[in-house]
């Protein structure tokens, strides 16, 4: 059940990314962006399976059962994921900023729509 | 003194905030942790901030009493015109009250009560006039508000800063 | 030296040549004639002196290994016929180059001529010289390449530039249809390798192959000798200098696509296939050819009509497939060379000493250059297959040839009734070229006074002309033994037996031959009259002109339908390209599953949990609520991103992830401020009043697209993670991590020794990524242009300024310190503690939740949050902060961190940790990872408060507001705050 | 029913309690009408999530998701203080 | 729940009620926001959730874990302390910019900029 | 591991990344320092990468891989750096191209902007890295290092081109990354590891629910890398994008597009090879056609450039069409010639790259004006230092420039007597050699494309080049420095060394071949190395 909400969760999230990714404003497209990053890092996160109340922090260090802890791999990936998706927005932000500011509009494309 | 320890009681505090973090009041935490605060008080000098002075410690103490009462009274209060109200909210009003108070320390404080404190909020405190807006839930009474603020806290607040 | 080296020196000398001639000075006109020369003779007596060896049908082969896994080795290799190839190639180039010693003007870049010229020679030996097809094909390119770059030589011309782009066009793509051909014949025959394919002409015969292998093969050599319908870049060609038509399109150019016939004529020829397409196209071309010589007004023109035809003539002859028919092609393709050549150079000569080369201007010029007129006279008699001159043999050849019988069509039958008719109109054109130049009233209004050229510049014209009456005359002394040697070559056992005397006796050939002469000259005779009015061009065929037909096919083909192709398969736009990502990005997912199909794993489905349902219903409603609010109302948008963001933190809380939880709020946070600070240089988005009402049909359809897309992806997604999150996890390399991270990393955050020791390559990466984009973010920011609408201050401050200017009792910023002083207070007083708690963070990561990059970001924060308090100013003046050193130190320290261990004989970033024993404190863990994770926070520190502050920085640059003072209006609504 | 069993139910209890409180919320975050009623309402927003990990705590019996509750309560303020001075102002950093 | 096994019946029930207590708070509290009919009035609605509901929760949360570590855990009083500190300066500057809004838009129901000193009540 | 040689894998990452870091610690000013240590470092990136590929060689084909264990973590749970044939090679060319391009900037571009220097350093780093390293999600983060230090220089020079540009480039490389994250996380969750090599032993052994998964993960993967290397429909920003680059960086840029094919070449070989199963030779019908049609795209687009930077770009497209195409045809000899095609047409169109801007200043003498006015604008306080000293005018530089250019032309149109036309040579036979079975229609229509491509770009050059060079109407001759030929001039040498030594080249990408065709070699030589003492497997 978990994983049903979970995956729709992601499901959500994707969806909403993807359609401010495709709308024709750049703040709109880098709203998108955030959403998807959110959806990408809970997907990852998820490919290491959901565990309830098992941290992968050491507790007992005499003898160590790795079934305890929940997957710790995605969770570092996710981390790493976070930081880029971070950058990247930062940059994405200041390139949308710096385009509005040359084209004189907040279209995607530095030009109104002609068609 | 204020060449290393430019804030004691900062330092002190920051202290404190490192062994309740470490949850630990090991000689090991007590060392680094005076050598952080220490550091991070010296951070703080480096924004040259007012120095407080609190002369009253006292004081400082029955104002906390005081406050944490009142706060939980207002929740109470509050907790009641939300939930039982049927216009909630329709005695809200705004009101201003000059104060006499100004320490920016002490109007800090003042504001941090205020705020906290359920059914009041500080709006805006007009530093040329000394006047303080504030907006208030319940605001039947103008007075008893006035009375509460100044007797109750612009006192207290004035005997400890200033 | 040996023969072989021999072979490799005749290909090699003349590149060389070309190499030294391009770095000579560019007036250093002797210097390159001579170099030139010197190559151009060294190759023909380097060929000459072969002759015994392939007299006797010897084969001379060199090979060096080149590409020998392909089966492609440098070979080169000749046999008689090649070998009289090259001495044509050879010979006729030292008679070009001593020629263009003279004609070539001071003025321009001669030795880049000789150069050319050279590489062109050499390219054309290559050809003639190549034991590999392939091999062949290269040097084929070769010369479609210096036969442009000599014909656009004056390319001051637009005509020479017009037919140098057109030449090289046409031959460079038959010479890729020939690569093509030739691929195909190596893959029939299993070998590149000449004498392989040479002797396996049944097997490409029969092959299921033949066909298009053969049509790519006489696509590249029909092109090549322009032959019908590929033509017409000939005439344009003629806008070269002289010298190089004389070269060109006597010996070599025009000639490899010849040449490559008669070599390739054992394997190819033959078939009903070969004979139709090479006769048709060989007779068309020498109709037609001769046809348009005769009304040609340029003599260059008329000569490079007259080449077609002849072409097409040699062509035809090897279209038959008779043994007999190929001596005579070989035969006719030398007598051509020689005549043709000087007939060029006497053009040229004419061109060069009277200013013109145009038949309507010039008249009468014997009397002012004798020799040379009698010189071109015999050369064009050649031409027109006088007896007792070259052309006539060879042209008695074709006729005899012409009237036998080959294959039964309608074609063969009509074959003698077309030559005799082409074969008049060399004729005519050969006494136009004679009679109208030469004779008739003496020239008036001529640039320069025509008078003989310089004796070495005739000399060429003169040995060529005596070769002509030698073979004409003298054919079984002079030319038999050359040509039996070349002929045996190509036809081996094969080699039928042919007569080289002047008369056979009065035959049916020489009757033929009577009524081409007569006809030729009655037909001058009758033509004279339209003719001297002048008009350019054939009647009938003057409208269909070739290379107009070709310019615009080209330029439909190459440019109008590209460019409609262009904006039909492709955009320029961004929305249709993410469209098309995502679309394809789903479809991809979508068809392995499809094929393979997707299942849910069998694993027991956890607990219902409804907190954690109404969590992802607060979820879902921020997002959805953001993706419906971004267009107009971003500070909406924001807000609600922030909440779908709190939402996925807490998701990972719920699942075990403390590590992601912190860090993904930290970062939440900083996000938020850091699209504040840009929201600030975004205008506003207005709604437009009956924005979405009016949209079109097109919009709608548009959005309904998008929304299906969208939809589909998130489909997508939720059956992939459902399906993950319900079958069991596989034996992951987890297992190790969590079994030694604390035994041999020293820490118990699992994640955090992941990411700090067993892959802290992977955070190494990270740091740099973040680098890079503060570097970036910097940098455009340094020219930062702002949009014109926020170049001011923002409404709200112009509005609080005034109001404050407005009032007797206040300045100009007591709104803003009214607001701000007191919870700045508030703001100042956490900056240590916030500190304090980043410090904490960093230190317990090993073991707990935390670590370098959650402390960077909380540093960060805490000097951002200065920031705001204070302002830019006030806390500049008080802190002084070296992002871009916090980042270059960061990077050094994670580095040099990582290298330490090659001290210690470890691989870069082995860790190593053990317990200090400290006084006082006890055990304390000290892991190197730890200084590694220091260079992460310092890193993220730099790199964030850079990215930061550069935009804060933004609203402090001094100019700003008077840039564009006119376009800010102060709003009516300033009034309102004073109210 | 022990009481073990009891906290544990008051605790999923006071979780919906707190979901129901983010619900409210992110009504308000939602419906709005004006930003600053979006910005209470990310706000509440936080201090509801930050009470629900402490009480998610409780129910794993780890303390390890506390600095998670620690940094919403030192620096959650952060972002919504930056959305009023922005609302204010018109710019976060002067 | 599984680790809570060592906890006194009294703890456990009294846990219990501090984080009934404290989310009935701030679920009222957040009620406000839906209930209460103006910006200024919602505004007060979340201190509920920040005093009594965050207090009484952290209160659990210690006695709790105090209990189940057999040693005093009081590290929510760090939350306590910087939610007590932070929530305010959030607040106040969140109303003083809704006053500005609402003034630049002639708003009625908030007092004009110059009207603070006739509002003053004489007492 | 003892001795500082074995640590020479890791140094085409570490040094540019050093370099990189200690330029920022210099201030801006000092550029001519930074040039040095910028150039230094490249060569010596240079030599080190010529060693790595020597030692490559040393290994006999198929028999195993040089690793390198980050922090002496065993593979398949730690990082490991992969040094075989394909990655050296792809290293010396990074390398080759730094040189180029850097040495070119020299002459001004490193003037256009802050902190040039270090991105180019980090640009270099993450191409080393992505070449190097054995592990997908690592490849992720230095695919992220070279795309972010590419956003870095698409934008260098500013200017509303290069930032509208820039925009689409971000927004379109940013989904790709959340691609290739979904698709590198999915195959982790199926297949519980992330080492290539290990992957590759693990796929054969998937259940059919999984494999289906893992395909799916391919097919994400695989959509990320086709549009990063320019496939059609996924490559309308590529030619766009390159052409508004500057021109040192689009020079760098003409090996990113090969990136995405090295990844494609590297983890069909290794995953998909005919090992795999039921997964063995996944979706290389799918190459063949999207590399045909976007052969098909790029030479329409080259006919239609109106400029020659984007007829570069699009050229770019004709490369990486036949690059996908070939690897779509999959046969063996075919990756051997597929890969001197990439080496001849990287160098070529890196080539054609720096080589335009130079003849664009023919075309028009303004630009050159203009270029430094632009310099100019917005030029801050300490962007004064250099003048335009560096390097002297050249003499004869129509000459230059015009021969340059045919030899670019003939390199990119594959036609001799540059290396192209071996490249394309080799490929196509390789395509025929069929040992009897009778060839694919498909094979000849590729073939047919990829003649006519030739010719498209043979068309579209020769246009362009007479309109430069011959039809020019002023006869002022342009400002063109040494420092900027030399680079157009090696690159093409080196193109015309490949023809004359392509026998030893050829030689080696065959081995390399080998090598990827029987990825046991590899798979056993990742995950059998032995770590240095104190650590080992379990
Ligand atoms: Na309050
Ligand atoms: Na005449």
């Amino acid at each position: 059940m978990m994983e049903l909400i979970f995956a729709l969760a992601i499901g959500i999230l994707t969806a909403s990314g993807v359609w401010l990714l495709l709308r024709p404003r750049t703040f709109q497209v880098i709203i998108g962006l955030s959403l998807l990053s959110y959806a990408v890092n809970l997907f990852i996160f998820g490919m290491g399976r959901l565990r309830i109340g098992a941290p992968p922090v050491l507790e007992n260090t005499e003898s160590i059962d790795p079934a305890l802890y929940a997957d710790p791999l995605p969770q570092a990936l996710v981390l790493t994921a976070i930081v880029i998706s971070f950058a990247m927005t930062a940059l994405f932000l200041v390139v949308l900023l710096a385009s509005r500011g040359l084209t004189g509009t907040d279209h995607v494309d530095g030009r109104e729509d002609a068609q | 003194m204020s060449g290393i320890l430019p804030y004691p009681l900062l330092s002190l505090a920051l202290l404190i905030l490192w062994l309740l973090l470490n949850q630990s009041v090991s000689a090991g935490h007590i060392i680094l942790g005076s050598v952080l605060a220490v550091l991070a008080s010296w951070a703080m000098a480096a924004l040259r901030p007012e120095k407080p002075r609190i002369r009253r410690p006292g004081a400082a103490l029955r104002l906390a009493g005081m406050v944490l009462i009142d706060i939980l009274r207002s929740n109470l209060a509050v907790g009641r015109i939300i939930v039982r109200s049927r216009q909630p909210g329709v005695n809200a009003g705004f009101l201003t009250i000059p104060l006499d108070l100004r320490d920016r320390h002490g109007l800090a404080v003042l504001s941090i009560i205020i705020t906290s404190t359920p059914g009041t909020i500080w709006v805006n405190y007009d530093a040329a006039k000394g006047t303080l807006l504030l907006h208030v839930l319940d605001l039947v009474d103008e007075t008893i508000w006035i009375q509460t603020i100044k007797h109750r806290y612009e006192r207290l607040l004035m005997e400890i800063f200033e | 030296m040996s023969s072989g080296m021999s072979l490799l020196a005749i290909v090699i000398l003349p590149f060389l040549g070309s190499l030294v001639a391009a770095v000579l000075r560019q007036d250093a006109r002797n210097g390159a004639a001579v170099l030139a020369g010197t190559i151009a003779l060294c190759a023909t007596v380097l060929t000459a002196f072969q002759f015994p060896a392939v007299h006797q049908g010897g084969v001379l082969r060199i090979g060096i290994e080149w590409l020998p896994t392909l089966g492609l080795d440098f070979t080169l290799r000749m046999d008689g016929f090649t070998w009289l190839f090259s001495m044509l190639v050879a010979g006729i180039g030292f008679l070009v180059t001593l020629y263009a010693r003279y004609y070539m003007s001071p003025a321009d870049p001669v030795p880049r001529f000789f150069s050319f010229l050279l590489a062109f020679m050499g390219a054309m030996l290559g050809i003639v010289l190549s034991g590999n097809l392939i091999q062949l094909v290269f040097f084929w390119e070769l010369t479609s390449l210096f036969s442009f770059l000599l014909i656009g030589y004056w390319h001051h011309n637009a005509s020479a530039r017009d037919g140098a782009r057109m030449a090289l066009t046409v031959t460079a793509a038959g010479g890729l249809c020939l690569f093509a051909g030739i691929l195909l014949i190596g893959h029939i025959v299993g070998s590149y390798d000449l004498d392989q394919v040479l002797a396996s002409g049944d097997k490409v015969r029969t092959s299921g192959l033949y066909l298009p292998a053969l049509i790519l093969v006489l696509l590249g050599a029909l092109t090549k000798s322009a032959q019908f319908p590929f033509h017409f870049w000939l005439p344009h060609a003629m806008a070269a200098p002289t010298p190089v038509s004389a070269y060109l399109h006597s010996a070599t150019m025009v000639k490899a696509g010849v040449f490559l016939l008669i070599l390739l004529w054992p394997v190819l020829s033959g078939t009903e296939a070969w004979f139709y397409i090479v006769v048709s196209a060989g007779l068309c071309t020498l109709v037609i050819g001769a046809y348009a010589a005769i009304f040609q007004q340029d003599l260059k023109g008329l000569l490079a009509y007259s080449t077609i035809s002849h072409l097409g003539l040699i062509t035809l002859l090897l279209g038959l497939g008779s043994p007999l028919a190929t001596v005579a092609a070989i035969f006719h393709t030398m007598n051509h060379a020689t005549f043709k050549a000087s007939l060029f150079m006497a053009a040229g000569i004419i061109d060069h000493e009277s200013g013109t080369r145009d038949i309507r201007r010039l008249s009468g010029l014997f009397r002012y250059m004798p020799i040379t007129a009698t010189l071109a006279m015999v050369a064009a008699a050649a031409m027109a297959g006088v007896p007792l001159l070259n052309g006539f043999l060879s042209k008695e050849m074709f006729f005899a040839e012409a009237a036998a019988f080959h294959v039964d069509s309608i074609l063969d039958h009509s074959l003698p009734y077309f030559a005799m008719l082409a074969s008049a109109f060399s004729v005519a054109y050969s006494l136009r070229f004679i009679h109208g130049v030469f004779f008739g009233p003496p020239a008036t209004g001529l640039p320069r006074t025509p008078h003989e050229p310089p004796h070495w510049m005739r000399f060429p014209v003169e040995f060529l002309v005596l070769a002509c009456l030698l073979v004409g005359i003298l054919p079984a002394m002079t030319i038999k033994p050359l040509l039996a040697t070349a002929v045996r070559a190509v036809l081996g056992p094969d080699t039928p037996y042919y007569s080289l005397a002047v008369w056979h006796g009065f035959n049916e050939v020489l009757v033929m031959s009577l009524i081409a002469l007569s006809g030729g000259v009655l037909l001058y005779w009758l033509l004279q009259g339209y003719l001297a009015k002048g008009i350019d061009g054939p009647p009938i065929m003057r409208r269909l002109k070739g290379q107009r037909i070709f310019e615009r096919v080209l330029v439909t083909l190459s440019w109008k339908w590209a460019r409609s192709a262009e904006r039909i398969f492709g955009t320029q736009r961004l929305q249709p390209q993410l469209r098309l990502l995502v679309s394809f990005a789903v479809l991809a997912t979508l068809w392995p599953l499809y094929r393979h199909g997707l299942e849910a794993g069998f694993q027991p489905a956890s607990n219902f949990d409804p907190v954690f349902l109404l969590l992802w219903i607060v979820g879902g409603l921020c997002a959805v609520g953001a993706a419906y609010q971004a267009k107009y109302h971003r500070l909406a948008a924001m807000v609600l991103m922030g909440g779908a963001g709190l939402v996925t933190c807490i998701t990972f809380v719920w699942f075990s992830a403390p590590d992601l939880a912190i860090t993904q709020l930290l970062v939440e946070i900083v996000t938020s401020v850091l699209i504040l600070l840009g929201l600030r240089w975004l205008p506003k988005r207005i709604a437009t009043v009956g924005d979405g009402l009016s949209m079109g049909v097109h919009d709608r359809m548009r959005r309904a697209r998008d929304l299906m897309l969208a939809v589909a992806a998130g489909t997508g997604m939720t059956l992939i993670v459902y399906a993950m999150l319900t079958r069991p996890l596989p034996d992951t390399i987890s297992r190790y991590f969590v079994e030694n991270a604390y035994s041999e990393a020293g820490g118990r955050n699992i994640v955090n020794v992941i990411l700090v020791d067993f892959r802290g390559f992977d955070t190494f990466g990270e740091i740099v990524v973040l680098a890079i984009v503060a570097i970036t973010v910097f940098s455009l920011l340094r020219r930062f242009r702002p949009a014109q609408e926020s170049v001011g201050a923002p409404e709200q401050q112009r509005v609080q300024d005034a109001y404050d200017e407005a009032k007797p009792d206040r300045a100009i910023g007591d709104t803003l310190s009214d607001y701000i002083t007191i919870p700045a207070l508030i703001m100042q007083w956490l900056f240590p503690v916030i500190i304090v708690v980043a410090i904490f963070l960093f230190l317990r990561g090993h073991d707990l939740p935390g670590g370098g990059f959650a402390a960077g970001v909380t540093m960060s924060i805490a000097l951002i949050l200065q920031y705001m308090a204070g302002g830019t100013r006030w806390i500049e003046a008080r802190v002084r902060i070296r992002p871009m050193s916090w980042t270059g130190l960061g990077l050094l320290c994670a580095a040099f961190t990582g290298m330490g261990a090659w001290l210690f004989g470890y691989p870069f970033l082995t860790s190593h940790f053990r317990y200090l024993d400290l006084p006082l404190i006890g055990k304390v863990p000290a892991a190197t990872a730890l200084l590694f994770d220091l260079g992460v926070f310092a890193v993220v520190v730099g790199a964030t408060v850079l990215i930061l502050i550069a935009l804060a920085h933004q609203s402090v640059r001094a100019p700003r507001s008077t840039r564009s003072p006119t376009t800010l209006t102060e709003p009516p609504v300033v009034a309102k705050e004073n109210a | 029913m022990n009481a073990l069993a009891i906290l544990s139910w008051a605790i999923i209890g006071a979780q919906i309690m707190l979901a129901l409180a983010m619900c409210c919320a992110v009504y308000r975050l939602v419906a709005g009408p004006r930003a600053q009623d979006r910005i209470l309402g990310l706000d509440t927003l936080y201090v509801n999530a930050m009470l629900l990990l402490v009480t998610f705590g409780i129910r794993i019996g780890s303390t390890l998701f506390f600095e998670a509750a620690l940094v919403i309560g030192l620096l959650g303020f952060v972002s919504t203080l930056a959305l009023a001075k922005f609302l204010m102002r018109g710019e976060v950093i002067e | 729940m599984n680790a809570a096994g060592n906890l006194p019946t009294w703890a456990a029930l009294l846990t219990a009620l501090l984080v009934l207590v404290g989310a009935a708070a701030t679920l009222i509290g957040s009620l406000g926001l839906l209930r209460l009919g103006t910006f200024y009035a919602r505004v007060h609605a979340p201190t509920l959730g920040t005093t009594l509901g965050m207090a009484s929760i952290l209160a659990g949360s210690a006695l709790f874990f105090s209990m189940l570590e057999a040693r005093p855990v009081v590290h929510e009083i760090l939350i306590a302390v910087f939610v007590g500190l932070t929530t305010p300066v959030t607040l106040m500057l969140l109303v003083r910019a809704a006053l500005y809004r609402d003034r630049i838009e002639g708003s009625k129901e908030v007092p004009a900029a110059d009207a603070a000193e006739h509002s003053i009540p004489q007492d | 591991m003892t001795g500082m040689l074995n640590h020479l894998v890791i140094v085409p990452i570490l040094l540019p990344l050093i370099s990189g870091a200690v330029m920022l610690l210099l201030a801006e000013r000092r550029r001519v320092l930074k040039g040095a240590i910028g150039i230094a470092s490249t060569f010596a990136l240079l030599i080190v990468a010529i060693i790595l590929m020597r030692q490559a060689d040393m290994t006999p084909p198929g028999s195993g891989v040089t690793t390198y264990q980050l922090g002496n973590w065993p593979a398949p749970f730690g990082i490991v750096l992969v040094l075989d044939r394909l990655s050296a090679l792809m290293l010396v060319l990074t390398s080759v191209l730094g040189i180029a391009s850097l040495l070119y900037s020299l002459a001004r571009w490193h003037r256009a902007g802050p902190r040039f220097h270090t991105i180019f350093q980090l640009q270099l780093m993450g191409l080393n890295g992505a070449f190097l390293t054995g592990d997908l999600f690592n490849l992720f983060v230095f695919f992220e290092v070279l795309l972010a230090a590419s956003y870095g220089l698409v934008l260098h020079g500013d200017g509303i081109v290069r930032v509208r540009a820039g925009l689409s480039y971000i927004a379109i490389n940013l989904t790709g990354s959340f691609l290739f994250l979904i698709g590198a996380s999915l195959a982790y969750g199926v297949t519980g590891t992330l080492n290539m090599a290990d992957l590759a032993a693990r796929v054969p052994t998937l259940s059919a629910g999984d494999a289906a998964l893992f395909a799916a993960a391919a097919a994400i993967l695989g959509t990320a890398f086709l549009m990063k290397a320019g496939t059609w429909p996924l490559n309308f920003w590529l030619p766009t994008t390159y052409a508004a680059a500057s021109a040192p960086a689009a020079a760098m840029f003409a090996i990113m597009s090969k990136l995405g094919i090295y990844v494609i070449l590297r983890l069909w070989t290794l995953v998909f090879g005919p090992q795999a199963g039921p997964l063995a030779e996944f979706g290389s019908d799918w190459l063949l056609l999207g590399g045909m049609l976007t052969i098909l795209f790029g030479t329409i687009g080259v006919l239609a450039s109106q400029t020659l930077s984007r007829l570069a770009g699009c050229s770019v497209l004709i490369s990486s069409g036949t690059l996908i195409a070939a690897l779509g045809t999959g046969g063996g000899e075919v990756i051997g010639a597929t890969l001197f095609y990439l080496v001849s047409s990287t160098l070529g169109i890196a080539a054609l790259f720096l080589l335009v801007e130079l003849v664009e200043r023919i075309r028009d003498p303004g630009a050159d004006v203009l270029a430094v006015t632009m310099e100019a604008y917005g030029e801050g306080d300490d962007e004064d230092g250099l003048a335009d000293e560096i390097g002297i005018a050249i003499p004869a530089t129509i000459a230059t420039l015009g021969g340059s250019f045919v030899a670019c032309t003939l390199l990119l149109a594959g036609l001799p007597p540059f290396s192209g036309f071996i490249a394309k040579f080799a490929m196509m036979a390789a395509m025929l050699k069929t040992d009897g079975t009778a060839v694919q229609a498909s094979t000849w229509m590729l073939i047919g494309l990829l003649i006519v491509s030739g010719l498209a770009t043979l068309i579209a050059m020769t246009r362009s080049g007479i309109s430069s060079f011959w039809a020019r109407m002023d006869d002022s001759i342009p400002r063109v420095r040494i420092i900027e030929m030399t680079p157009v001039l090696a690159l093409l040498l080196l193109a015309l060394g490949l023809t004359i030594a392509g026998g030893p080249a050829m030689r080696y990408m065959e081995a390399t071949t080998q090598a990827l065709q029987t990825p046991r070699g590899y798979i056993t030589g990742v995950l059998s190395a032995e770590a240095a003492e104190g650590r080992s497997r379990p």
